[in-house]
């Protein structure tokens, strides 16, 4: 018959329907990003105005921030879906699975990670971040949201129809290496150090992350179909 | 044994209570993780299969 | 691979024997280490809780890694007895990793002078400890008993990969903060009578965790198959 | 005549209970079965089944004579499954549910225009699908059986939610695709006036 569907063709329409959808429901996108930048704001009132204390501190307050603001993003990733029935075509589609669910994650990265890019480098001024480091800053938390994304996903698979604090407990222990990483990324380079190194250990992490997590995510997934 | 070296033993130089208290800490979690399957099992072998054998018995 | 009545009944035979012949075992050695075991000339007798300690973070990691494999041949083979094994094993490895804390804990306060350093062991030990808790939290809250062991087991899967990344960013971490001088790894190099009741602990530690482990599964096979036949005339 | 897809001795069990046991039947090519059975008996478990959708299947399933599991590709391509979940984002309109439905859609906007139009739903098409009614939602998945060419449709309960306008609606489309030369696959809790073979789930071991 005249439709047969190729992969990329499956993966076109995931990113399209995924991306028109939030699109269509701004909280998808708007809340970690609001909440993002509600939390910033909210360490220069608990501290104080000092300039030199809060700069100091802004790499982990960004970093601890963008933690927290992926978390609240996890539950939606595939609620809906699951909910509505679209997972099951997931898994009729002829295709292999982990890679759907990557462009899934990869659609979902796009509309809360990106965001949280934008804010993070909004709230370096407000923290008063030197300009030279915000290089440093944007590649850390590039790598690292993406990171986040896909063990967000993990996290909301394993916790599907249950609770919110479920994902948070399994994903926040996981996602230390991340945040040690992508903060001392950034304090190496307000120390004027080589911070090369923790970028490149970011980008390892990443890249072994895309194939292991979408698998694992797969995994879980399934679970809830027996 | 007299009572100096017995005191000793415990005592060691002020710092037994510190090595007693992680003892004590060991004993409490050893019991704690044999005493909760054993527990279990004995309500559910008491809840489950007490009527069956009196069952058998009817 | 054994069913599960078999299991349950080797199980069964071994535990009594086991059991006695482990928490001698455990007594023993930690006679010998707490006791006989000569005083250290730097650190005085605190150092005893070395025995203690060392063990039980041994166990706490190695506790890991038996639930990753076991959850890998659960997940690959689907053998129903892995899942079982792997959440048998959770809550034993969280709580001797809480040992391991505690223990460390109370050591560091003679010799540091301090409850607690950010140093990239305890760190990573922390770490450890908050991943036992998600597997635990995960186990209690499916319902379903074999539909929760492979949620546990992938978990547990993801954990292992992520614990060497853990242990090697924490250490960079610490390097960059660095404020402490503490280090466990600076501790004298023993001797022989020293090292003999730590191996004999650690031995003592292993046979202990097998005992509760088994305890435990014995508890899960029963819960599982309470209403077959078997389990009904073991106990009738 | 071919058959398009058949089972033998297909046993389904869901945590180690029975559910479907030695279950033989076959889709003719162009004809279609029913599935009859009341609620619980499992029929919805033998769609699954049918796609592969329950782990604990044991038996055959044979699609074109050949063992899905050598032809998983082709078979999945060739079939369009239909739940109880139909798919459908609240949050989007008309149109664009369908087109951006469950499946990489090839097809040309006039054909989704005239499925519209067809099962009714042609001046909602700007419409979001959150204000619309159940009935109205169902049309939306009745339309999308339309926009795209399968050889097998396994659809679960299309009669339900549906007044006597939307079932002669449905029988008109299954009749359609039938002289395509589709198959049906549907579940049903009574009989009804489908031309199919029927299978009768859940009362026969008692």
């Amino acid at each position: 018959m005249n439709n047969r569907s190729n992969l990329t063709q499956w993966m076109l329409l995931i990113l399209k329907k995924d991306l028109l959808l939030s699109y269509r429901r701004a909280a998808t996108y708007m809340t970690p990003l609001i909440f993002f930048l509600i939390v910033v704001t909210l360490f220069p009132l608990a501290l104080g105005p000092d300039k030199s204390l809060l700069s100091t501190l802004s790499p982990a307050i960004i970093w601890v921030t963008a933690l927290l603001a992926s978390l609240l993003a996890v539950e939606s990733i595939f609620q809906e879906d699951y909910r509505d029935g679209t997972l099951d075509y997931f898994f009729i589609s002829g295709e292999p699975i982990f890679i759907l669910i990557f462009i899934k994650v990869l659609g979902h990265w796009m509309v809360t990670g990106v965001p949280l890019l934008i804010a993070a480098l909004l709230s370096s001024l407000i923290l008063f971040m030197s300009k030279d480091i915000i290089i440093s800053l944007f590649i850390s938390l590039f790598l690292g949201s993406f990171s986040l994304s896909l063990l967000g996903a993990l996290g909301g698979a394993l916790s599907l129809g249950r609770s919110a604090i479920l994902s948070a407990i399994i994903v926040l222990p996981l996602s230390v290496p991340i945040l040690l990483l992508g903060s001392a990324t950034v304090f190496s380079a307000i120390n004027y150090s080589d911070y090369s190194v923790y970028l490149f250990y970011m980008g390892a992490i990443l890249s072994l992350a895309i194939p292991g997590l979408s698998l694992a995510t797969v995994e879980a997934i399934k679970l809830n179909y027996e | 044994m007299n009572n100096l070296t017995l005191y000793n033993l415990l005592f060691m130089d002020g710092q037994g209570l510190f090595v007693w208290s992680v003892f004590v800490v060991l004993l409490f979690v050893l019991i704690w993780n044999l005493y909760i399957p054993y527990k279990k099992l004995q309500k559910i072998i008491s809840t489950d299969f007490s009527d069956i054998s009196e069952r058998g018995k009817n | 691979m054994g069913s599960s009545p078999s299991i349950f009944r080797f199980i069964s035979t071994i535990f009594p024997w086991l059991f006695f012949f482990s928490i001698l075992f455990l007594m023993g050695s930690l006679f010998w280490g707490l006791f006989l075991a000569p005083t250290d000339y730097k650190q005085g007798d605190a150092y005893r809780i070395i025995f203690i300690h060392v063990p039980s973070a041994i166990l706490g990691q190695s506790g890991y890694i038996f639930m990753a494999v076991f959850g890998f041949i659960c997940l690959v083979w689907r053998v129903k007895v892995a899942g079982m094994i792997v959440r048998s094993i959770a809550p034993v490895g969280a709580s001797f990793t809480l040992l391991a804390l505690v223990s460390g804990s109370i050591w560091g306060k003679p010799t540091w002078g301090t409850w607690w350093v950010w140093d990239a062991r305890l760190t990573s030990t922390l770490i450890l400890f908050f991943l036992y808790i998600a597997i635990i939290s995960l186990f209690s809250v499916i319902e379903s008993k074999q539909k929760a062991d492979r949620a546990g087991s992938i978990l547990a899967l993801v954990g292992v990969a992520i614990i060497p990344i853990i242990k090697k960013s924490v250490d960079w971490w610490q390097t960059l903060h660095q404020s402490s001088t503490f280090s466990l790894s600076s501790s004298p190099s023993m001797t022989a009578d020293m090292y003999l009741p730590l191996l004999s602990c650690v031995l003592a530690f292993y046979l202990i965790f097998l005992v509760i482990v088994l305890s435990r599964m014995k508890l899960e096979i029963v819960q599982r198959e309470r209403s077959t036949n078997w389990v009904k005339d073991f106990y009738s | 005549m071919s058959e398009l897809l058949k089972t033998k001795n297909l046993t389904c069990k869901r945590s180690e209970k029975i559910i479907i046991n030695n279950l033989n039947f076959a889709i003719p090519q162009g004809k279609n079965v029913e599935v009859i059975g009341s609620n619980g008996s499992g029929k919805t478990t033998l769609l699954r089944a049918l796609l592969g959708l329950v782990p604990e299947t044991e038996g055959e399933i044979l699609w074109h004579g050949k063992n899905i599991k050598q032809v998983e590709n082709n078979f999945y391509k060739s079939c369009f499954y239909q739940g109880h979940k139909l798919g459908i984002k609240k949050s989007l309109t008309v149109l664009e549910n369908l087109k951006h439905p469950n499946f990489p859609l090839i097809s040309k906007k006039e054909k989704l225009y005239s499925a519209a139009k067809k099962v009714g739903i042609s001046d909602l098409m700007h419409r979001v699908s959150s204000n619309l009614s159940v009935g109205q939602i169902k049309r939306i998945a009745l339309a999308r059986l339309l926009i795209c060419d399968f050889d097998l449709y396994l659809i679960d309960e299309p009669f339900t939610a549906l007044d006597n306008e939307g079932t002669d609606l449905i029988q008109s489309i299954i009749a359609e695709l039938n002289n395509r030369g589709s198959s049906f696959l549907v579940t049903g809790h009574r009989e009804s006036e489908l031309i199919s073979d029927k299978i009768y789930l859940g009362d026969t071991d008692e």
